[in-house]
């Protein structure tokens, strides 16, 4: 990343010949994540709409994406995208698992809301 | 064939239950019959094969490895101990089957199946000749039990079967501690001949020789604690008259005959070896409970109003003769001791059939219901009375020779035990064995001799003699017309009236009340040749046992004679410390867990008025 | 909240991002914020808490850009971190399930930009096609399937669950506390890490391809016709040194000559995340794809299965009949199934 | 007794012993011989299985019968020919069946004395033994004869069952008498108590039958246990429970006692014999035990001739005697031998004296004479022991078969109040001798054997020194004796005809083969509510119940055993010191000093001699115990024969109610009974409930407890898990703050 600041830059992306990053840059980037992640895990915890625990389940792999790319462009390497690919998939499946779940449960109760579900209370 | 033979034997009644799985049901007694008596047979070749002048030896060794890695292998061998119990396990084999036939009626497949995996799992006990092998199948003896006891127990099976399980399993959880911690320390040792890690009895045995007293101490009381819950000793064998009582037949049998002897042959053949030095030590008090055990089981099976629960607890009395010949630690009182397993094994498991058989046919177990049976089944009485008499140690059959050296080993003082009174008998008489007991505790098991005649001619006064007494819809009219006048003739006449019963007249009520209370097939009133050819061998061999046991008592000299080496050969090396800690076992039981059926019942219900409720409104919410 | 660590390395490395006094603040005023902004039935305080989660946001972004003004990033970090933030915020805040999914998709989109910034081309526009073209709209779908009718006393067509958040208080302080710690353990661990690779580690995948390198030359103007990438005797290799720098030309049948890297001569970031995948993370594929498999099979199953209901639902109904039928003068389950009958 | 006297006793043991010459004539090894006396196990096991197979194919004839009468003449037979061979009758000889258990440890073993143990199944066969076999499986052999015919109404199963258990108390008691250790004695005295519990027990239908059976059982038991634990002491001390060994090692002691320094004999061979005395008192129901022994008259009567009479019970006399030299080593044993045996033979006799069942007056009585036999062990005439066991099991075979065939031919009818006059009634002459002739016997009448082996205890009781009250007391005894056994002849044997049936309980001895059963139907019908206006209701009875005759095997059974209990008085003359018995003894382990009258005349009346009243006991005591025998009669015979004019009632009848409480406690058997109930079996039965509740509710309570604990527990805890996504997913995420926590301040 350019030392300068360069608001006329044609390119928003700093690829090219990509330089190494500064530890304090990828702070800002782990710190968007962790806050991402911290977002993600409030609205699982809060929200009690089963979809919408889902995308927020959804958020936490967004704020597990950033993380790992971030460090991917630190390290220079390309082993944290690859990562994100597997965790893209995950989501993927997730939500197709998850959704088609949901439905069903949706029809037997006819309400989204995930304490309808207590089966397992002791 | 000859060195594969005991793994054979493990293998074939394994091989008969998988076999019985894909055979129809109709088969399934026939193909248990066939796989126990081939494995009878097999038995027979081994005692053929076994050199029993070097009977105190492991012979027919084999090894399969396993997990080499760990040390871990399949390793079998037997002397002569280990074989005579083998091939009592062997004989119940085609009893227990024989005597299921009528018995058991129903999922008749899966319970001939555990009855032979069982039968497999006992035997791997008594063959194992490595620590992981001997406590697999040890423990894996509660599977197939637990289930024949809860299948086909009677009225309370469930809770019986739980507590069985629980009960015995908590036991043996605490024994593996023990016997896992002495193969660690073994494996800390690294003796020559072993390397890392090896569950081989031998090698454990002659590393655990260098265990420090205190340590001993602990690993016996964790091996008893396992072991004693299966004899069972005093406080810990409240599970055993309600397993007994709630087990089939073919499961008293076993119970009593074989899977109480796990527990005395546990201690016999790792408590003692693994730990001497302690067993020395607090063998006293050990002494102490079985004499306890003998007293008060004595006792309590004098009030017993229920046949099988009295067998039961006489159980519990008889096994603390066993354990008290084992802690008297000499070799009169250990041969003994393992004589008086073979012994409780025949004679008690042939009470328990005996009583199947009036199960079978009155279908109450209740003292106060039945009575003077001699009028009414000579032949059953005449069994009855011979193996009880077999049970109150009478000369000339077999218990007598077991219980009679179990109190005569106890008898005889130690050295250095405070009974310096009855002076050093070492010293002063070549002939006698010391022990590690003393008189007063022979004097006062002796009287549980007095206390088993009273409650065993209690059962057979009750049962056997005096008036008849059926229960109300059984025999011939309920209460016997004799005892007025006619009496002489009863037995006559009554067994005219069997004569002609079995052959299918039918006496009228009689038949009408079988058909009522089951659907079962109407048994004639004294025992059938089947259940004769059953009881006949048990009775040949309490005979010969009484009479000339003079082979047993030499296929076990060996054996006993080493570990009463052990034993005096440790007790002399350790300093008798004064105040020693109690290991106490304490009573540790997971009681069974009510499934709590109730809820789930309801919900049945209310889902069937749904489905009603369907009929009705062609289906809510749909 | 949390105690500020007493040694003095890890404490020097957090100071040099991000003085703690910030970060602890801003976590504890983003609490806040996000606690009131949180759905609830009460008007109006939703947006206080968002502006106030802002606020706090802001303040730790800047108190770390401050700290490490030389390092700072780029301008449109700043614009995507926000955008991305403000509407992961209104995913978990808003009420309607369907806004929460299209903010969902502005996150997506945001966070798409982040990568850019962060040459991660390929990733990027995979996010936006799979995220935003794919799995958001089956959640669309879902969302729109799994409604319900709307009904009078419901405020605004809203279900229950959606109007009021669950154990907000709770919920945000466990979320912040686990912020908080998180960031102080990467800022005091980041202190440590070093880059592993170079400007020219990219470049390895070049090496591979010769043919690539040829066209970059010949538009270049280095290679003359006639001319190709040599190669290795023995391996049959590309002759091409990548830290050296270097290329080995060879024209002819032995004339060979070496000549500079040009400068054009890059790894693109698709051929580079494609080497990783393929070379490094062969496994990874594969897991993925079965991953997938199964997911596909699985939602198949799922979908075809017909719904039952089940046991605790049927006994409500079955209340709810028993209730109206003993209301008609019929009597306990008896008189259901004589109703069967009739 | 004092202290002076018990070791002016124990000083005259010493010396008698010391005169005695060969104290332990086992010193010296055993040959072997005598194999002939393996026969008799041999043939009653025969016996027994055939039985069983007879039973098995339902056999109904006699050939039970006549199969254990064959093989018991051959038993005999076989140790008749022992005897006459002279194989054993002067020194010991073993004969050696097979080994049974029989072991010996590792190095330690070696032959004999090893690290083990030997108790084969071998006989020792020496003159007491033989003497003891002698009139073992004679008199068996006679019974079974008589039993062939009393059991005739049962042929069939139980007939089979009867003469099984015959064979087989056979077999026990010749395991018993002749085994060469202790351990084979021990199956054989277990043996004969099974065989006694089964045929006691062999009207089982009968609930007092029952009873008694297992009473006699598990009082046997106790006393058993007492000789278990004597026999684990013998071991204990002598390395060996085999007679050879073990009388060679007491014969070291018996130096010490010779010499009267008790002090060097351990105390614990001391205790030997106290413990063996236990089992033999047990076996021969002496004073703490003796209770099963009336009750055991519920079996038939063959079985109490035989078994309760005439062989089984005098097993401790026999115990006692075999061990006499253990015996003699305790400072002890012997007195108290004496004493409990004198003490049972006036407790029996008093409870004989109030009784009114003809069968228990003979049990009563047996007891009572097996008092005798202890006593006379107890002084030191084991002769007049073993010569009283001889005639004892004569005439009291004798006396008991008499009983029996009146209680056959009367339907089981045992009361003496309702027969009377049976010596006038056709066919029953020769029970009616035989009677007197029994009767003679037991109470001393002068020349019958029973005078002869009688008088030998008190005399010497009266010889040996701190003895004299013994003496006194058996006098007195022998006077009830006469007094109770004649009373039996005059109620029941003369006087006028009377009689009336059997009740029902009886029944089972008599019916059946003769077409009484009809008849007994009708007389049972009147019950037990005659009471004593009888004496009308009796003749009517009379005309329809017609007592049988006992038949020609019953009636020469007794004449034989009439005829020996005359003859073997000859014995008392047959040799030298003492007659046959004493010979016998003399050449076994029960070998004492001659016979007291002999030592009298020899020793010139030494000089620590008792003394009956200043004069010679052995000059004196044939005249003194004959008149206090005719006293006895003679109050019998005024008290119950002159002027009795009905079966109920005699003179006697206006005498007991002036004894008052006396002769009521008498009558309940001075309510021993009763006692142990209330002291030892009550008590044993709530402290069982105890148990049993304590098992139920404490002990398995606990092991309930530890199971419900963790129930519990689970229940308790159970709703923390409120099955709800956002509890565990709370529980989780701040789980892992604080954990991360942890490690941030921990690291730190």
């Amino acid at each position: 990343m350019s030392a300068t600041f360069d608001p006329l830059m044609v390119t928003i992306a700093q690829a090219g010949a990509p330089a190494p990053m500064a530890g304090a840059t990828l702070a800002h980037y782990l710190f968007v994540s962790a806050v991402m992640f911290a977002l993600g895990l409030i609205g699982f915890l809060t929200r009690r709409n089963l979809i919408i625990m889902f995308l927020c389940t959804e958020l936490m792999f967004q704020a597990a994406g950033i993380a790992l790319i971030a460090f991917s462009r630190f390290h220079l390497n390309h082993t944290g995208e690859t990562f994100v690919i597997f965790v893209l998939t995950v989501a993927a499946a997730e939500a197709a698992m998850a959704l088609a779940l949901v439905v069903l449960l949706f029809r037997r109760r006819e309400s989204l809301d995930a304490e309808q579900w207590d089966e397992m209370s002791g | 064939m000859a060195q594969s033979i005991l793994i054979l034997l493990i293998v074939v009644p394994l091989a008969f239950a998988a076999f019985l799985a894909w055979m129809p049901r109709k088969h399934a007694p026939a193909i248990a019959l066939m796989g126990t008596s081939l494995a009878a047979l097999l038995g027979v070749y081994t005692a053929l094969i076994f050199d029993w002048n070097l009977s105190g030896r492991f012979q027919l060794e084999n090894t399969v490895q396993w997990l080499p890695s760990l040390g871990v292998a399949l390793q079998v061998g037997v002397d002569g101990v280990s074989l005579l119990l083998v091939l009592l396990t062997l004989l119940l084999g085609p009893i227990c089957v024989l005597c299921s036939v009528t018995a058991i009626r129903e999922r008749i497949k899966t319970y001939y199946g555990w009855l032979l995996v069982l039968q497999a799992a006992m035997t791997g006990v008594f063959v194992a000749r490595d620590l992981i092998l001997f406590y697999v199948c040890f423990e894996f003896t509660l599977v197939p039990m637990f289930i024949l006891i809860s299948l086909y127990g009677s009225t309370n099976r469930r809770r019986a079967a739980i507590k069985f399980f629980l009960y015995t399993f908590t036991g043996s959880i605490i024994a593996l501690a023990g016997l896992v911690y002495v193969a660690w320390f073994a494996a800390g040792r690294a003796l020559p001949g072993s390397s890392g890690w090896t569950f081989d009895l031998d090698i454990l045995m002659r590393a655990a020789a260098e265990l420090p007293p205190s340590t001993q101490a602990w690993v016996l009381g964790a091996l008893l604690l396992g072991f004693a819950v299966k004899v069972p000793l005093f406080p810990l064998h409240t599970w055993l008259p309600l397993a007994h009582t709630e087990a089939p037949t073919a499961g008293s049998v076993i119970l009593a005959g074989v899977l109480l002897k796990l527990g005395t042959y546990g201690i016999f053949r790792l408590a003692i070896p693994f730990a001497p030095a302690a067993f020395a030590e607090y063998a006293p008090m050990l002494a102490g409970l079985s004499i306890v055990g003998i007293l008060y089981g004595g006792l309590i099976c004098w009030v017993q109003t229920d046949v099988k629960k009295l067998v039961a607890y006489s159980s519990v009395a008889h096994l603390g003769f066993c354990v008290l010949g084992m802690t008297a630690g000499n070799e009169i009182g250990l041969t003994g001791s393992v004589l008086y397993m073979i012994n409780h094994g025949l004679s008690t498991g042939a009470l328990f059939l005996l009583i199947g058989m009036i199960y079978e046919r009155y279908h109450t177990r209740d003292m106060a219901k039945l009575g003077g049976l001699a009028a009414r089944m000579p032949v059953w009485s005449t069994f009855m009375v011979f193996f009880v008499m077999a049970s109150v140690g009478l000369p000339g059959l077999n218990g007598f020779i077991s219980e009679v050296m179990c109190l005569l080993g106890a008898f005889q003082a130690s050295d250095n035990w405070g009974s310096g009174a009855w002076g050093s008998v070492a010293d002063a008489m070549p002939g006698a064995t010391p022990g590690l007991l003393g008189p007063w505790y022979a004097a006062i098991a002796g009287v549980g001799m007095i206390i088993a005649a009273m409650y065993l001619l209690q059962l057979t006064g009750k049962v056997v003699w005096g008036p008849l007494v059926e229960p109300t819809g059984h025999g011939h009219g309920g209460r016997d017309h004799g005892g007025h006048g006619l009496g002489g003739h009863d037995s006559a006449e009554h067994s005219t009236a069997a004569a002609s019963h079995a052959g299918g007249h039918g006496a009228g009520g009689a038949d009408a009340s079988h058909t009522a209370t089951s659907d079962k097939p109407h048994l004639p009133t004294d025992l059938t040749p089947r259940e004769i050819g059953i009881l006949v061998p048990l009775a040949v061999l309490c005979l010969a046992l009484g009479l000339y046991p003079k082979p047993v008592l030499y296929a076990i000299d060996g054996s006993v004679a080493q570990t009463a080496n052990l034993i005096r050969e440790a007790g002399a090396l350790k300093a008798r410390p004064a105040g020693s800690p109690q290991v106490e076992p304490a009573p540790v039981e997971g009681a069974p867990a009510e499934s709590d059926g109730k809820a789930s019942a309801m919900a049945e219900e209310a889902a069937g008025s749904v489905a009603a409720g369907d009929a009705v409104t062609g289906g809510p919410g749909r | 909240m949390t105690r500020v660590s007493r040694d003095g390395q890890g404490n020097a490395a957090l100071e040099s991002f991000l003085s703690p006094l910030v970060l602890y603040l801003a976590c504890a005023l983003g609490a806040a914020g996000v606690f009131l902004a949180l759905p609830r039935r009460a008007k109006g305080v939703q947006p206080i808490g968002g502006l106030i989660a802002a606020v706090a946001g802001g303040l730790a972004v800047l108190g770390l850009t401050a700290a490490n003004i030389a390092d700072r990033p780029n301008i449109y970090f700043y614009i995507f971190a926000v955008v991305a933030l403000g509407g992961a915020l209104r995913v978990i805040t808003h009420q309607r399930p369907v806004y929460a999914a299209l903010f969902f998709i502005l996150t997506i989109i945001a966070t798409a930009g982040l990568f850019l910034l962060l040459s991660a081309e390929f990733m990027a526009f995979a996010l936006i096609i799979v995220y935003a073209g794919a799995i958001l709209i089956t959640y669309l779908f879902v969302i729109m399937l799994a409604t319900q009718a709307p009904t009078e006393d419901a405020m605004e067509g809203l279900a229950d669950y959606d109007i009021e958040a669950r154990e907000p208080l709770a919920a945000t302080v466990v979320g912040f506390v686990l912020l908080a710690v998180l960031s102080t353990m990467v800022f005091r661990g980041l202190g440590q890490v070093t880059p592993r690779g170079d400007a020219t580690s990219g470049d390895e995948i070049v090496a591979m391809m010769p043919g690539r390198v040829e066209t970059v030359l010949r538009r270049e103007g280095v290679l003359q016709s006639g001319e190709r990438v040599a190669l290795d005797g023995e391996t049959g290799r590309p002759l091409i040194d990548v830290k050296a720098r270097t290329i080995t030309l060879a024209s002819g049948t032995d004339a060979t000559r070496l000549v500079p890297w040009p400068p054009s001569l890059t790894a693109r970031n698709v051929e580079g995340v494609g080497l990783a995948l393929i070379g490094r993370h062969p496994g990874t594929i594969e897991i993925a794809g079965v991953i997938l498999l199964m997911a596909m099979l699985g939602a198949v199953v799922l979908s075809r299965k017909q719904v039952q209901l089940d046991e605790a639902e049927k006994s409500r109904q079955a209340r709810t009949l028993a209730q109206s039928m003993t209301a008609n003068g019929a009597a306990g389950p008896g008189a259901i199934r004589g109703g069967g009958v009739a | 007794m004092t202290a002076t006297e018990l070791s002016t006793f124990t000083l005259t043991l010493a010396s008698l012993v010391q005169e005695s010459g060969h104290a332990a004539p086992a010193h010296s090894e055993p040959a072997a011989g005598g194999m002939a006396t393996l026969l008799v196990p041999v043939f009653t096991l025969l016996g027994t299985v055939l039985c069983g197979l007879f039973a098995a194919f339902k056999v109904k004839s006699k050939l039970p019968a006549w199969t254990t009468v064959l093989l018991l003449a051959a038993s005999f037979a076989a140790i008749v020919y022992t005897y006459a061979t002279g194989q054993g009758t002067t020194s010991p000889v073993i004969a050696h069946g097979f080994d049974w258990i029989s072991i010996t440890w590792g190095e330690f073993g070696s032959a004999g004395h090893g690290h083990g143990i030997a108790a084969n199944f071998s006989f020792y066969v020496d003159a007491l033994t033989l003497l003891w076999m002698l009139f073992v499986t004679g008199l068996g052999t006679l019974i079974a004869l008589y039993a062939s015919e009393y059991m005739s109404h049962d042929v069939g199963a139980g007939y089979c069952r009867f003469f099984a258990a015959f064979n087989l108390f056979v077999f026990s008691m010749s395991c018993l008498v002749m085994a060469d250790n202790f351990l084979l004695l021990y199956l054989g005295w277990e043996g004969v108590g099974l065989c006694s519990y089964l045929l006691i027990g062999y009207f089982y239908k009968k609930p007092s039958a029952v009873a008694a059976a297992k009473k006699a059982f598990i009082v046997n038991r106790i006393g058993d246990l007492g000789l278990a634990l004597g026999v684990f002491l013998i071991y204990v001390q002598f390395g060996s429970v085999e007679y050879k060994a073990v009388f060679a090692e007491a014969g070291r002691y018996i130096d010490a006692a010779r010499a009267g320094h008790f002090d060097q004999i351990p105390w614990q061979v001391q205790l030997i014999p106290l413990l063996l005395m236990v089992g033999a008192f047990g076996k021969s129901a002496q004073l703490p035990l003796y209770v099963w022994l009336p009750d055991a008259m519920e079996g038939p009567t063959p079985v109490s001739a035989l078994i309760h009479a005439a062989t089984m019970v005098t097993a401790g006399v026999y115990l006692v005697a075999r061990s006499y030299p253990l015996f003699l080593c305790s400072e002890t044993a012997l007195p108290v031998v004496a004493w409990v045996g004198t003490l049972t033979a006036l407790l029996a006799a008093t409870i004989g004296m109030a009784q009114f069942d003809i069968k228990r007056i003979m049990a009563y009585s047996t007891v009572s004479q097996l008092g005798y036999m202890f006593a006379g062990l107890g002084v030191l005439t084991s002769t007049g022991a073993a010569f009283h066991v001889l005639t004892h099991a004569f005439f009291k075979a004798l006396l008991f078969l008499c009983c029996g065939a009146v209680m056959h031919g009367f339907a089981g009818q045992l009361d003496l109040r309702k027969l009377s006059g049976v010596w006038k009634i056709p066919g029953w002459k020769v029970v009616s001798v035989g009677m007197l002739i029994g009767c003679a016997n037991l109470s001393g009448f002068p020349l019958t054997p029973g005078f002869f082996s009688k008088d030998m205890i008190l005399a010497e009781a009266f010889v040996t020194p701190g003895m004299a009250a013994i003496g006194w007391l058996l006098l007195l005894t022998a006077g009830l004796t006469a007094y109770y056994t004649f009373r039996v002849f005059f109620r029941v044997f003369v006087g006028p005809v009377e009689y009336e049936p059997g009740d029902e309980l009886h029944a089972h001895d008599d019916h059946g083969h003769d077409g009484h059963a009809e008849a007994h139907g009708t007389v049972h019908g009147h019950g037990d509510s005659h009471g004593h206006s009888a004496a009308t209701g009796n003749h009517g009875h009379a005309g329809h119940f017609h007592p049988h005759a006992p038949g020609w095997a019953i009636n020469t059974v007794l004449a034989i055993l009439a005829t020996l209990s005359i003859v073997a008085a000859g014995l008392y003359f047959m040799g030298d010191h003492g007659g046959w018995a004493a010979n016998m003894v003399h050449h076994s382990t029960a070998a004492l000093p001659p016979a007291p009258a002999d030592h009298a005349a020899e020793s010139g009346a030494g000089h620590a001699h008792g003394s009956f009243l200043g004069m010679d006991p052995h000059a004196v005591m044939y005249y003194v115990s004959a008149v206090v025998g005719f006293i006895g009669i003679g109050v019998a015979f005024w008290l119950h024969f002159a002027g009795r004019t009905t079966a109920a009632t005699s003179r006697a009848d206006a005498l007991v109610p002036k004894l008052g409480a006396v002769a009521r406690a008498a009558q309940h058997k001075w309510y021993v009974d009763e006692i142990y109930d209330f002291l030892l079996v009550k008590p044993l039965w709530v402290l069982s409930h105890i148990f049993h509740l304590i098992d139920a509710l404490l002990v398995d309570g606990l092991v309930d407890f530890a199971g419900w604990v963790p129930r519990t527990v689970g229940k308790v805890i159970r709703p923390a898990q409120s099955g709800l996504l956002h509890g565990y997913a709370i529980g989780m995420a701040g789980g892992l703050a604080v954990l991360l926590l942890i490690v941030l301040l921990a690291v730190t």
